[in-house]
C-alpha cells in the first residue's frame, strides 16, 4: 500500500507541477515538454488505477503523436517569445480568485470522497477479473461489441480530422515547380522553341 | 446476417450519411474541385434519401446499440429539421463558394459529416454518444468556419470557435465524468432510473450536471457561454454562418432537451434554475447587444442568442407543452433564419459581397420584393403578429406561464420589445432611408425560391398552424415519459 | 344572408384588395393610378358590405351576432368572430373612414403608392379584425398586427422626424401589449380557453384579477393613450402622413378604449373597481394637463394630437363610471372623436398639401381665400370643443352626467376641460384662419377642391346629424351596455357577499 | 495513507483548474491554450479512469479511450487551424486574435 | 299651432342655412331677402303668440323628437311656450327683426353680407331654442349656440386682431360660465334623475333643505344647483367677475351689439334665473348672492361707464349695469320685475345701440366720443332717437325704463333684508350715474364744438330709411312699452299674466310691499336721475373744463375707472398667463424632460448604454470569452454548492 501511495503522490505531484509549468513556461517548447512529462506521469496514475491499456495509449498516442505534433507546430511557426505585455494581467487576481474558489468547491465535493466507492453498482459493463481477462482484452471486447456504434463514430471523427487537416493546411502553391512527367513527355519542339524573325536594325 | 443488419436499421439514416460522406469524398478526390457542384447536389440528395429512410422507418421508441442510440418521434422531428437546414445550407452556399473561390469538394462533405454528427447527437442515449456526436459535429464545424483559409476573419473565427469549443468540451466531459462517478452510468435510461424516486440528490451530481449543461449551453450559445457566437458568425463565410445559425442550433437544442427531459427529468427543480438563468441572460443580452451592431451577420448572431433564450423559456417550463413550444419555435426559427440568410447571401454590390447593415439602405425601392421578404422575416424575428415568429414566442410563453414562471415570461417579453428595436432598424434602413448602390440582380434562382417560400411560410403560418402543432405535440410527447 | 360569413368578409376583403394591388405590374404612373383605384374601390365595397352589419344588427339583444367559429391554433383558442353593440359601430367607423383616407392620400402620396395602398388596406383588415374578434388570441393578433402597417406608414411616408416617431410608436405600443399577451396566457391557463364570451363569465381569483387588469391596462392605456404614456401620440401624429393621422386618431386610439370596455371591465370586475380611482386620476390629469399643453403648441397636428389625449381622458372617465350614461357617452365620444379628429387631421392635411408646413405661425388669414375651408375648419373646431349640436357634445355631456353621479370631484375637474378645450381650439383657429393675409405664399393657396369637398361632406353631415340625433348610434349600444353594467353589478355583488362571508 | 478515489479526483480537479487557468491567463500564444485543453482532457480522463477503477465498471475506461481518440483528432484540427491562421497573420499571440469584437 | 311654433323657431335657421350655404349663389340681396323673410315672419308670429299665450293663458309644449336617450337620461327636442317664453319670444324676434332690417342699411358697404345675415339669423335661432327649451340640456344647446354666434359676430371683421381677441375672450368667458351651468345640469340630473323642467320643478320642494356631498363637502342641494346655474347666468349676462368680455364685444358690428350684447343674449341669464324660479325660490342663500352680485355689478359698471370715451363701450357698461338691476330684482324674488325690465331694456338699449350705430355710420366709423360733437343739427333723426333712448334708460317718468327700473329699486328696498338695502343703495347710486353718463354721451356726441376733422364732418349725414325705420319701431317700444305692459306684468295683473311660468313663494309679498314703501324711496330714482342729467349738463355744456380738472385731481381714481377696475389685467395675471406658462412648462418639462426623458427616451438611452457595455464585454479576446464561461460555471456551481438552489 505504501508503495502505491508513494507512487501516487509522486505521479500526482509531477502531473500537477508539470501542468503548472505548461501554463507558466515562457518558452512554448518547454511547455510541450512539460506536457509530455505530465502525460507520462498521468500514464503512471492510470497504471496505478489498473488501466494499463489506457496508460499505454496515453504514452503511445499522446506522447508519440499529439505532443510531437505540438512540438512540430511550435517549431514550425517559430513564434517569437514576446514577454508578457504590460497591463494584460489586470484581472489576474480576480481570475485567480474565481478559479481558486471553483477549485476549492470541486475539491470539497469530490476530493472529500476519500472512502471507498459508494457508487451505485448498476455497472453496465463490470470489470472482469483481471486474472481472467486482461485489461486490454476486456476493453477490446467491449469496444467491438457493445460500443461498435461509437467506435465507428470515432472513426468518422478521425476522418473529419484528416479531411480538416488536409483541407486547411494543404496548399497548392503557384510558385512551386513540380515535376510533371506527362508534360515533359508531351513536350514538342514546337512548344519549346519559338522562331522570331528579327528585322535588321529594328531591334527586338 | 439479416438479424445483424436489423440491429442497425434504426440508425440507417446515419449509416447512409456516413457512407454518402465517404463516397462523396472519393468522388471529390478523383474528380477534383470541379466536381464540387455535383458533390453538393449529391450531398443534398443523400440528405433527402436519409430523410426518406428516416420517415419510413419505425417511429416508435427504439433503443439500439446497447442503449447508446435511441430513435423516437422527437428524434424524427429534430432530424427532419436538421436535414432540411443542412440541405438548404448547402444549396444556399452554391453561388457563394463559387464566387468566393471556395469551391472545394470537401465543403459539402464536411457539411454531410457535421450533419451526421448532429443526427448522432439527436439520437444520443448515452453520454458517450452525446460526446462523440457533438465532437463529430463540432470538428466539422471548426473546419468549415475557417474554410475560407485565406481570409483573416475566417481563420480567426475558426480559431476562436475551436479554442472555446474545446474548452466547452472539456467542461462537458468533466461534468460527464462526475455524473458517471455519482450515478454509476452514462446511459440515459439508467440515469433516469437511478434518479427516479431518489430521496437525496448529491450536490456533486448537480455540479456535474452544471458542467455538462455548460458544455451544452455553449453549443446552443446561451449566455454566458455565447461569447464565440458573434465573432464566429461574423468571421465565417456567410453560407457557413447560415448553416451555423440553424442546423447546429437545432441539434444542440434537441440534445439539450433530451438530456433535460429524459435522464435528468427528475431533477427538474435543479436544472430549471440553470435554464431560467441561461434563458433570461440570453434573451436580455441578445436584445441589448444586437442594437449596437453594424454587421448584419453579427446582428444575426445576437439575434440567434436571443432566440435561443426564448426557446429555453419553453425548456425551462419542463412540461411537454414547453417542449412542444420549443419544437414549434425551432421550425419557425429555422425558416426565418434561412430566409434571412438567403437575403444576406444576396447582398452583392459590384461583384463584392457586402455585409454591413447600411448596405441595405433603400432596398425597399431597389428591390421591393426582396425587401418585403426581409421585412417579413424581421417582423417575424421580432415576434410581431401575425408573423410566424409570434407563434413561436406565444407557445413557449404559454408553457412558461402554465408552469408559473412569470418572472421569466416578463423578462422575456420585455426583452422581445427591446429586441424589436434592432429588427425595426433594419426595416427602417431598407424602407425609410435613401437608396444607395443597388444589389446585383438577378437573384440566383435558388435564393429567390428560398426567400419566397420562407416568407410565405412566415407570413401565412397563422392561417393553419394546427398541423405543425400536432406534429410538435407528438414529438414532444415522445420525448417525455 | 346569415350563411355568409359577413364579418370575415368585411375583415379580409381589404387584404384581398391588397393582394390585388400587390399583383399590379407596369410602369410607375400606371401602377400608382391602378393602386389608388383598386384601393378606393376595395374600401368602398368593404364599407358597403359593412353596412349590412348595421342593417342586419338586432338592437334588442346584448348577444353577439354574426358569430363565426372555427377551430384554430389550439384547444380553446379558436377563430371566433362576432359583434355586439359595443363593437359594431367601431367597425362601421373604420370602414367609413378608410375610403376617406384613400381619397385624402390621392394626391399627397406620390411615391411608392402601391406599397402605401397595400399598407392601408392591411391596416383596415387588422382594425376590423380587432373589433370583431371574439377570441383573445385572434384579437391580439389583429391588435398587434396593426402596428406593422402603421409603422411603415409613419416611417416611409412621414415627415422629418419620422424615424423617431415610428420607432416610438411601435416600441411603446409593443411594450404595452406584450404584457397583455402574458395576461392572455395566464387567463388561458386558468380558464382553458381564450374565448371572449366564455371569459366574460369566468371568475378569476381576486389577486390574479389585479395583475391581469394591470397587464391589460398597460396595453390599452398606451393605446388610448392615457397620461403619462401618451407622449408617443403627438410625435406619431405629427410625423404621420395625413391619412395615417386620420386612422391613428380615428380608429387606432379607439382600440384602447374598446379593449377596456371589452376585456378589463367585464372580465376583471373586482380589479376594475380597485383601480377605478387610478383611472380617474390619470384621466383627469390627462384632461387638464394635455389641454394646457395643447394650448402652447406650435404645430397644428401636435395640438390636435394633444387634444385627442384630452378627449380620450373623457372616454376613460366615462367607461369607469359604470353608469349607462358614462359608458354610452364614452363610446359616443370615441365614435364622434373618430369623425372629428379625423376631420381635423384632414383639415391640417389640406393646408399641408399646399404649403408643406404645419407650423401655426406660418399661417394666418386663410379665410380670405379659402372661405369654404374656413367654414369646415370652424365646424370641426366647434365639434372638437364639444359645442351642443355637434356630435362632440353628446358624448362628453353623457360622460359628465355619468361621472357626476359617481364622483363629482372628477366631474368638476373634467368639466374644466370644456373651458380649456375651447381655449386651445379657438386660438388655433384664430391663428390659422383669421387675421390679415400677409404672407405671399398663402395668397396663392386655393380653396377646397372637389375631391376635398367630397372628403369632408360626409364627415360634416354625420357630425351634425349625430349632434342633434344621436339615436342611431345610442340605440345600438343600449342593450350591450346595459348588459355590461348588469354583469358588473352582479359580479360586484358576488364579490361583496364573498367578502362578508369571509369575515 | 490509503489512496482513495478522492485523491485521484483531487488531482484531476487541480489539473482541470490549471487547464482553465491556462486558457484565460495565457497571453502568449495559442499553442499553450491548446495544451491547456489537453490538460483539461487529461484531468477528465483521470476522473473517468478513477471512477471506472473504483466502481469496477469498464465503461469509464471506454469513455476515456474515446476521449483520447477525439482529443487526438481535435489536436490535429486545432493545430491545422492554427497553422492557417498563422499563415494569414504571421502571429499566434493570443492578444492579436481580436479582429472581430463588439 | 304646432306648426306655427315650429315655424317660428326654425324659420330663422332656414334663413341662416340658406344664406350661409348658398350666399354666393343668392348674392347679397338674395341672402338679405331669405333671412329677412324668415325673421320678419317669426317676429309677426311671435307677436301673435305673445298675445295668444299671455292673453289666453295657454302654455304649450311641442315635442319634436328625442335628442339624447341613455337609460334614465332622456332629453328630447321640444318647444315649450309659456308666458315667460312668449315674452322672450317677442323680445327676441322683434328686436332681431328690427336689427336685421337695420343691418341691410348699416352693413351695405360690407363685403360679406350673406355671412353676416346668416350669422344674425343663426343667432336668432339659437336664442329661440334657448327660450323655448323644455329641458336644461336644450337650454344649454341654445345657450352655447348663442355663445357661438356671439363669437362669430364679434369676430366678424376677422382682419382686426382686436376683434378676434374679443371674440375668443367672449367665448371663453362664456365657457367659464357654461362650466357652472353644465355642472348645474349634472347636479340636477343627479338630484332629480331628469333634466325636464316639469319634472325638476315639480320635485324641487321635496329637495328643499336636503344636502349632498359635493367636492368633498356637505352642501344644500338646491343651493348648490342654483349657485352653479347662476355661474352660468353670470357668464352670459356679464355679471361682475365674468363681465370682462362684454365691453370688448363691442368690436363687433353695431347691429350685433344691439341685438346680442344689449337686447337678447346677455339677458339669457336673467331669463334662465326666472325660468328656474322654482328652484331659486327654495335656495334663499343663492338669492342673496344673486342680489349682492347684481347690485355690485350695477354699481361698478356704472362707475366705469362714467369715464369711457368709446360711444359703444359707454352703452355696453350701461347694459351691464342694467343687467345688474335685473339680477338683484331676481335676487329679491321679483322675477316679473326683472323680466319686465328685460323687455323695456331690450327696446331702449337696442335703440341706443342702433342710434350709436347711426352716429358711427355718420361719422365714418368713428367711435371715440372725443372726436365727435356738434352734429345734432346734421343728424336730427338720430339725435332724437338717442334722446328717447337715454330718457328711457335714465328712467325718466313715462318712458319705459321708468316703470321697470323704479319697480326694481322699490322691490329691493321693500324686501327689507340687508342685501335688499344694499341693492337699493347701489341701485339708486347707479341710477344717478346712469343719468349722468347717458347725458354725457349725448352732450359729447352731439353738442359742443365739432372735434372731428373737416373731411369727416363733410360726410356726416342722416342714415337711410332702412336704418331709421327700425329705430322708430324701437323708439315706440322705448316710449310705450312700460306704460302699456306695466300693469299686466308687474302690476295687479301679474299673477294672471305670468300664470305658472314663474313661481314665487306664496309667503313672499314683495310686490305688495313695494307699493307701500315710503315716498322718498319712490321718488329718489327720478330725483337722482334728474340730478345726474343736470350734472352732465353742468360738466359738459356749461363748464367743459371740470371733467378734466377732476380727472387730474383724482388721477388714480380716474385711471382705476378708465381701466375698468383692472379686471382684465387681474385675469391675465391670475389665469391667462399662468395657464400659458404652465402649458409651456408641462409641454417642455413635463412631457419632454420627465415623461419622455424618463420614459421612452430615457429607457432607450439606458438600453444604448447597456449595449455599449455589452459590446465592451465582447472584447474579441479569447481569454475573456473563456473567463466568461468559467465565471458562468463557477457561478452556477457556487449557487448549488452553497445550497441556494435547494
Amino acid at each position: 500500500m505504501i508503495v502505491h501511495a508513494l507512487a501516487f503522490y509522486l505521479f500526482a505531484a509531477v502531473v500537477v507541477a508539470c501542468a503548472v509549468m505548461v501554463v507558466a513556461a515562457r518558452n512554448p517548447v518547454h511547455s510541450v515538454l512539460f506536457l509530455i512529462l505530465a502525460f507520462f506521469s498521468a500514464a503512471g496514475l492510470f497504471v496505478l488505477l489498473g488501466a494499463e491499456f489506457l496508460a499505454m495509449l496515453l504514452v503511445v498516442v499522446y506522447v508519440g503523436a499529439v505532443a510531437v505534433l505540438f512540438l512540430f507546430v511550435v517549431m514550425m511557426l517559430d513564434v517569437n517569445f514576446a514577454a508578457l505585455r504590460e497591463g494584460v494581467l489586470e484581472y489576474l487576481p480576480f481570475g485567480l480568485l474565481v478559479g481558486f474558489v471553483m477549485l476549492v468547491e470541486l475539491v470539497m465535493l469530490y476530493g472529500a470522497w476519500i472512502t471507498g466507492p459508494d457508487i451505485a453498482l448498476a455497472a453496465a459493463s463490470p470489470t472482469p477479473d483481471i486474472t481472467q481477462v486482461s485489461n486490454t482484452e476486456a476493453l477490446g471486447h467491449l469496444l467491438y461489441t457493445k460500443y461498435i456504434y461509437l467506435f465507428q463514430a470515432a472513426g468518422m471523427i478521425l476522418l473529419v480530422a484528416m479531411i480538416g487537416a488536409i483541407v486547411l493546411s494543404n496548399r497548392q502553391r503557384d510558385g512551386v515547380r513540380r515535376q510533371v512527367i506527362a508534360e515533359q513527355i508531351a513536350r514538342t519542339r514546337k512548344d519549346a522553341v519559338e522562331m522570331k524573325k528579327v528585322t535588321p536594325g529594328g531591334g527586338i | 446476417m439479416t438479424m445483424a443488419f436489423a440491429q442497425f436499421t434504426p440508425a440507417l439514416p446515419e449509416i447512409i450519411l456516413a457512407i454518402a460522406a465517404m463516397v462523396l469524398l472519393m468522388i471529390g478526390v478523383f474528380r477534383g474541385d470541379t466536381s464540387t457542384r455535383a458533390v453538393s447536389w449529391m450531398a443534398v440528395l443523400s440528405f433527402v434519401v436519409a430523410w426518406f429512410v428516416l420517415v419510413s422507418g419505425d417511429v416508435g421508441h427504439t433503443v439500439a446499440f446497447n442503449g447508446l442510440f435511441v430513435n423516437d418521434g422527437f428524434g424524427l422531428f429534430m432530424k427532419t429539421l436538421v436535414l432540411l437546414a443542412s440541405s438548404l445550407a448547402i444549396i444556399m452556399s452554391l453561388g457563394y463558394i463559387r464566387h468566393e473561390n471556395m469551391e472545394r469538394f470537401e465543403y459539402p462533405v464536411l457539411i454531410v459529416l457535421a450533419t451526421l454528427g448532429m443526427l448522432v447527437m439527436i439520437s444520443a442515449n448515452d453520454l458517450m454518444s452525446l460526446y462523440l456526436g457533438i465532437e463529430l459535429q463540432s470538428l466539422s464545424l471548426y473546419i468549415v468556419a475557417s474554410f475560407k483559409r485565406d481570409s483573416e476573419k475566417a481563420t480567426e473565427a475558426g480559431l476562436k470557435y475551436f479554442v472555446l469549443g474545446a474548452l466547452s468540451s472539456g467542461m462537458l466531459l468533466y461534468g460527464a465524468s462526475m455524473i458517471y462517478g455519482y450515478a454509476g452510468s452514462t446511459n440515459f435510461d439508467d440515469l433516469a432510473k437511478s434518479f427516479h424516486g431518489a430521496e437525496h440528490i448529491s450536490v456533486g451530481l448537480i455540479v456535474g450536471m452544471v458542467f455538462l449543461f455548460a458544455g451544452l449551453a455553449f453549443k446552443v450559445s446561451a449566455v454566458p457561454f455565447h461569447m464565440w457566437t458573434p465573432d464566429v458568425y461574423e468571421g465565417a463565410p456567410t453560407p457557413v454562418t447560415a448553416f451555423f445559425a440553424v442546423a447546429p442550433k437545432v441539434a444542440a437544442l434537441a440534445l439539450l432537451a433530451r438530456v433535460l427531459m429524459s435522464p435528468f427529468g427528475e431533477l427538474i427543480a435543479q436544472w430549471q434554475q440553470i435554464i431560467i438563468a441561461l434563458s433570461m441572460a440570453s434573451m436580455v443580452l441578445g436584445a441589448v447587444a444586437a442594437i449596437g451592431q453594424r454587421n448584419i451577420k453579427r446582428l444575426m448572431a445576437y439575434s440567434s442568442i436571443g432566440h435561443i433564450g426564448f426557446a429555453l423559456v419553453g425548456l425551462a417550463s419542463g412540461s411537454d407543452e414547453g417542449v412542444r413550444g420549443v419544437l414549434i419555435y425551432l421550425i419557425i426559427y429555422l425558416v426565418m433564419n434561412v430566409g434571412t440568410f438567403a437575403v444576406i447571401l444576396s447582398m452583392r454590390v459590384k461583384d463584392n459581397m457586402v455585409e454591413s447593415i447600411d448596405d441595405l439602405a433603400g432596398l425597399g425601392r431597389n428591390q421591393p420584393l426582396m425587401a418585403m421578404a426581409m421585412a417579413i422575416f424581421m417582423f417575424s424575428l421580432a415576434g410581431v403578429p401575425p408573423m410566424a415568429g409570434f407563434f413561436g414566442k406565444f407557445y413557449v410563453f404559454m408553457a412558461a406561464i402554465n408552469s408559473g414562471l412569470y418572472a421569466l415570461a416578463i423578462v422575456g417579453v420585455v426583452a422581445s420589445v427591446v429586441g424589436a428595436f434592432y429588427y425595426l432598424r433594419i426595416i427602417k434602413i431598407m424602407y425609410f432611408d435613401e437608396p444607395v448602390e443597388a444589389f446585383e440582380r438577378p437573384l440566383r434562382t435558388e435564393m429567390s425560391v428560398i426567400m419566397t417560400v420562407a416568407s410565405l411560410f412566415t407570413l401565412f403560418f397563422f392561417v393553419l398552424p394546427a398541423p405543425f402543432l400536432a406534429v410538435a405535440q407528438t414529438a414532444a410527447q415522445a420525448l417525455l415519459p | 344572408m346569415t350563411d355568409w360569413p359577413i364579418l370575415s368578409i368585411v375583415t379580409f376583403l381589404p387584404a384581398v384588395g391588397a393582394a390585388f394591388i400587390f399583383l399590379i405590374r407596369g410602369d410607375d404612373a400606371i401602377v400608382a393610378r391602378n393602386a389608388r383605384n383598386v384601393a378606393l374601390w376595395t374600401t368602398l365595397i368593404t364599407f358597403a358590405v359593412s353596412i349590412l352589419l348595421w342593417t342586419g344588427f338586432d338592437t334588442t339583444t346584448a348577444d353577439f351576432q354574426f358569430v363565426e367559429k372555427t377551430a384554430w391554433i389550439a384547444s380553446g383558442i379558436d377563430y371566433h368572430m362576432g359583434i355586439d353593440g359595443i363593437s359594431m359601430l367601431f367597425i362601421i367607423l373604420t370602414t367609413f373612414l378608410m375610403p376617406i383616407c384613400i381619397l385624402a392620400s390621392w394626391q399627397s402620396i406620390q411615391s411608392r403608392v402601391k406599397e402605401y395602398m397595400i399598407a392601408f388596406l392591411l391596416l383596415e383588415t387588422m382594425m376590423v379584425g380587432v373589433f370583431s374578434a371574439l377570441d383573445l388570441v385572434v384579437f391580439y393578433l389583429f391588435f398587434e398586427g396593426g402596428l406593422i402597417p402603421m409603422f411603415l406608414i409613419i416611417g416611409i411616408w412621414g415627415g422629418k422626424r419620422r424615424v423617431y416617431a415610428s420607432f416610438k410608436f411601435f416600441l411603446y405600443t409593443l411594450l404595452g401589449s406584450v404584457l397583455m399577451l402574458l395576461a392572455i396566457l395566464a387567463m388561458y391557463m386558468q380558464a382553458g380557453t381564450t374565448d371572449i364570451p366564455t371569459l366574460m363569465t369566468t371568475k378569476f381569483d381576486a389577486d390574479l384579477q389585479n395583475w391581469l387588469w394591470l397587464a391589460f391596462f398597460a396595453s390599452f392605456a398606451v393605446k388610448v393613450p392615457m397620461w403619462p404614456v401618451h407622449t408617443w401620440l403627438p410625435d406619431a401624429h405629427v410625423e404621420a402622413p395625413t391619412a395615417g393621422s386620420v386612422i391613428l386618431a380615428g380608429v387606432l386610439l379607439k382600440m384602447g378604449g374598446y379593449g377596456m370596455l371589452r376585456f378589463s371591465i367585464p372580465m376583471f370586475p373586482e380589479a376594475t373597481e380597485n383601480f377605478t380611482y387610478l383611472v380617474y386620476a390619470l384621466s383627469v390629469v390627462a384632461v387638464i394637463y394635455t389641454s394646457l399643453v395643447a394650448l402652447m403648441q406650435e404645430d397644428m397636428k401636435k395640438l390636435i394630437a394633444y387634444s385627442s389625449v384630452a378627449h380620450m381622458g373623457f372616454v376613460t372617465i366615462g367607461m369607469f363610471t359604470f353608469t349607462p350614461q358614462g359608458i354610452e357617452g364614452a363610446m359616443f365620444i370615441m365614435l364622434s372623436h373618430g369623425l372629428v379628429s379625423a376631420a381635423l387631421f384632414l383639415i391640417v392635411g389640406v393646408v399641408y398639401d399646399r404649403l408643406h408646413t404645419r407650423e401655426i405661425a406660418r399661417y394666418g388669414g386663410l379665410v380670405h381665400n379659402m372661405p369654404n375651408y374656413a367654414a369646415v375648419f370652424l365646424l370641426f373646431t366647434l365639434a372638437n370643443v364639444g359645442l351642443p349640436g355637434t356630435s362632440g357634445f353628446v358624448g362628453e355631456f353623457l360622460v359628465l352626467v355619468g361621472i357626476f353621479q359617481v364622483n363629482n370631484w372628477v366631474a368638476f375637474l373634467a368639466t374644466t376641460g370644456l373651458v380649456l378645450s375651447a381655449a386651445y381650439a379657438l386660438w388655433l383657429y384664430r391663428r390659422v384662419i383669421f387675421g390679415t393675409l400677409t404672407k405671399a405664399d398663402l395668397k396663392d393657396m386655393v380653396d377646397l377642391n372637389k375631391r376635398e369637398i367630397a372628403i369632408f361632406a360626409p364627415l360634416v353631415i354625420l357630425v351634425l346629424l349625430f349632434g342633434v340625433y344621436p339615436a342611431p348610434l345610442l340605440d345600438v349600444m343600449h342593450e350591450s351596455v346595459a348588459n355590461l353594467i348588469h354583469n358588473h353589478e352582479v359580479a360586484m355583488q358576488a364579490a361583496r357577499e364573498m367578502a362578508s362571508a369571509v369575515k | 495513507m490509503d489512496i482513495g478515489l478522492g485523491h485521484y479526483l483531487t488531482v484531476a480537479a487541480i489539473l482541470f483548474t490549471l487547464g482553465i487557468f491556462g486558457i484565460f491567463l495565457n497571453r502568449k500564444n495559442v499553442i499553450v491554450i491548446l495544451m491547456s485543453i489537453e490538460l483539461m482532457l487529461l484531468a477528465v480522463n483521470i476522473n473517468f479512469v478513477a471512477f471506472s477503477s473504483f466502481s469496477g465498471d469498464m465503461v469509464g475506461q471506454v469513455f476515456s479511450m474515446f476521449i483520447l481518440t477525439v482529443a487526438a483528432a481535435e489536436a490535429a484540427i486545432g493545430l491545422a487551424i492554427l497553422v492557417v491562421y498563422f499563415r494569414n497573420r504571421g502571429s499566434i499571440a493570443v492578444e492579436d486574435i481580436n479582429m472581430m469584437k463588439g | 299651432m304646432i306648426k306655427l311654433y315650429t315655424a317660428l323657431v326654425f324659420l330663422p335657421l332656414l334663413g341662416a342655412v340658406l344664406a350661409g350655404l348658398f350666399g354666393r349663389i343668392l348674392g347679397d340681396r338674395g341672402s338679405q331677402a331669405v333671412t329677412l323673410i324668415g325673421i320678419t315672419t317669426s317676429a309677426l308670429l311671435s307677436v301673435y303668440v305673445f298675445f295668444d299665450v299671455t292673453g289666453n293663458n295657454n302654455p304649450v309644449v311641442v315635442d319634436l323628437f328625442t335628442w339624447i336617450e341613455s337609460d334614465s337620461f332622456e332629453v328630447s327636442w321640444a318647444l315649450r311656450v309659456d308666458q315667460l317664453t312668449a315674452v322672450m319670444l317677442m323680445v327676441v324676434c322683434v328686436v332681431s327683426a328690427v336689427v336685421h332690417w337695420y343691418s341691410v342699411g348699416y352693413m351695405s358697404h360690407d363685403k360679406a353680407i350673406p355671412r353676416f345675415m346668416s350669422y344674425l339669423s343663426l343667432f336668432t335661432f339659437a336664442m329661440l331654442m334657448l327660450v323655448t327649451a323644455d329641458n336644461f340640456l336644450q337650454m344649454f344647446f341654445g345657450w352655447e349656440g348663442v355663445g357661438l354666434c356671439s363669437y362669430l359676430l364679434i369676430g366678424f371683421w376677422y382682419d382686426r386682431p382686436s376683434a378676434n381677441a374679443a371674440a375668443i375672450k367672449a367665448f371663453l368667458v362664456n365657457r367659464v360660465g357654461d362650466f357652472g351651468f353644465a355642472l348645474g345640469i349634472m347636479a340636477i340630473f343627479f338630484t332629480f334623475n331628469s333634466v325636464e323642467f316639469d319634472v325638476v320643478f315639480a320635485a324641487a320642494p321635496e329637495m328643499a333643505g336636503k344636502t349632498f356631498m359635493f367636492l368633498g363637502q356637505e352642501w344644500d342641494i338646491l343651493t348648490t344647483i342654483t349657485m352653479l346655474l347662476f355661474v352660468g347666468a353670470m357668464g352670459k349676462s356679464a355679471q361682475l367677475g365674468l363681465h370682462t368680455w362684454l365691453p370688448d364685444a363691442m368690436e363687433g358690428p353695431t347691429p350685433v351689439s344691439a341685438l346680442i350684447h344689449a337686447a337678447t343674449m346677455v339677458t339669457a341669464g336673467v331669463f334662465m334665473l326666472a325660468r328656474c324660479s322654482y328652484l331659486f325660490e327654495y335656495a334663499p342663500f343663492t338669492l342673496e348672492v344673486v342680489t349682492v352680485i347684481g347690485a355690485t355689478t350695477a354699481f361698478v359698471a356704472a362707475t366705469i361707464g362714467l369715464v369711457q370715451n368709446d360711444i359703444k363701450r359707454v352703452i355696453a357698461y350701461s347694459t351691464m349695469s342694467q343687467l345688474g338691476y335685473m339680477f338683484f330684482a331676481i335676487g329679491v324674488s321679483a322675477y316679473p320685475a326683472a323680466i319686465f325690465h328685460l323687455l323695456t331694456h331690450a327696446f331702449f338699449k337696442a335703440l341706443l345701440f342702433l342710434g350709436a350705430g347711426s352716429v358711427i355710420h355718420a361719422m365714418s366709423d368713428e367711435q371715440d366720443m372725443r372726436n365727435m360733437g356738434g352734429i345734432y343739427k346734421l343728424i336730427p333723426g338720430t339725435y332724437l332717437m338717442m334722446w328717447i333712448g337715454s330718457l328711457a334708460l335714465a328712467g325718466v317718468p313715462l318712458f319705459a325704463g321708468y316703470y321697470s327700473k323704479d319697480m326694481i329699486i322699490e322691490v329691493a328696498f321693500a324686501s327689507g333684508s340687508g342685501v335688499g338695502t344694499y341693492a337699493f343703495t347701489m341701485g339708486i347710486l347707479a341710477a344717478l350715474m346712469t343719468a349722468f353718463y347717458s347725458w354725457r354721451l349725448l352732450f359729447m356726441t352731439f353738442h359742443g364744438p365739432a372735434r372731428a376733422d373737416e373731411k369727416v364732418m363733410a360726410h356726416v349725414h342722416e342714415s337711410p330709411k332702412v336704418m331709421m325705420l327700425p329705430l322708430l319701431v324701437l323708439a315706440l317700444g322705448a316710449i310705450f312699452a312700460g306704460w302699456f305692459w306695466a300693469g299686466d306684468m308687474i302690476g295687479d295683473g301679474r299673477v294672471a299674466f305670468w300664470g305658472e311660468s314663474i313661481f314665487i313663494q306664496p309667503a313672499n309679498h314683495i310686490f305688495e310691499n313695494a307699493h307701500h314703501v315710503s315716498a322718498w324711496v319712490k321718488y329718489s330714482p327720478t330725483a337722482l336721475g334728474a340730478i345726474g342729467i343736470l350734472l352732465a349738463w353742468w360738466f359738459y355744456i356749461k363748464n367743459p373744463n371740470i371733467p378734466k380738472a377732476i380727472a387730474t385731481m383724482h388721477r388714480e381714481a380716474h385711471l382705476f375707472l378708465l381701466n375698468k377696475w383692472y379686471f382684465d389685467e387681474l385675469y391675465d395675471l391670475i389665469f391667462v398667463n399662468p395657464a400659458k406658462r404652465l402649458g409651456h412648462f408641462l409641454w417642455k418639462f413635463g412631457d419632454g424632460k420627465i415623461i419622455d426623458g424618463l420614459g421612452p427616451d430615457g429607457i432607450s438611452r439606458l438600453v444604448l448604454n447597456i449595449t455599449r457595455r455589452a459590446q465592451t464585454l465582447q472584447s474579441g479576446y479569447v481569454y475573456h470569452y473563456a473567463f466568461a464561461m468559467m465565471l458562468g460555471v463557477a457561478g452556477f456551481v457556487s449557487w448549488f454548492v452553497f445550497g441556494l438552489g435547494g
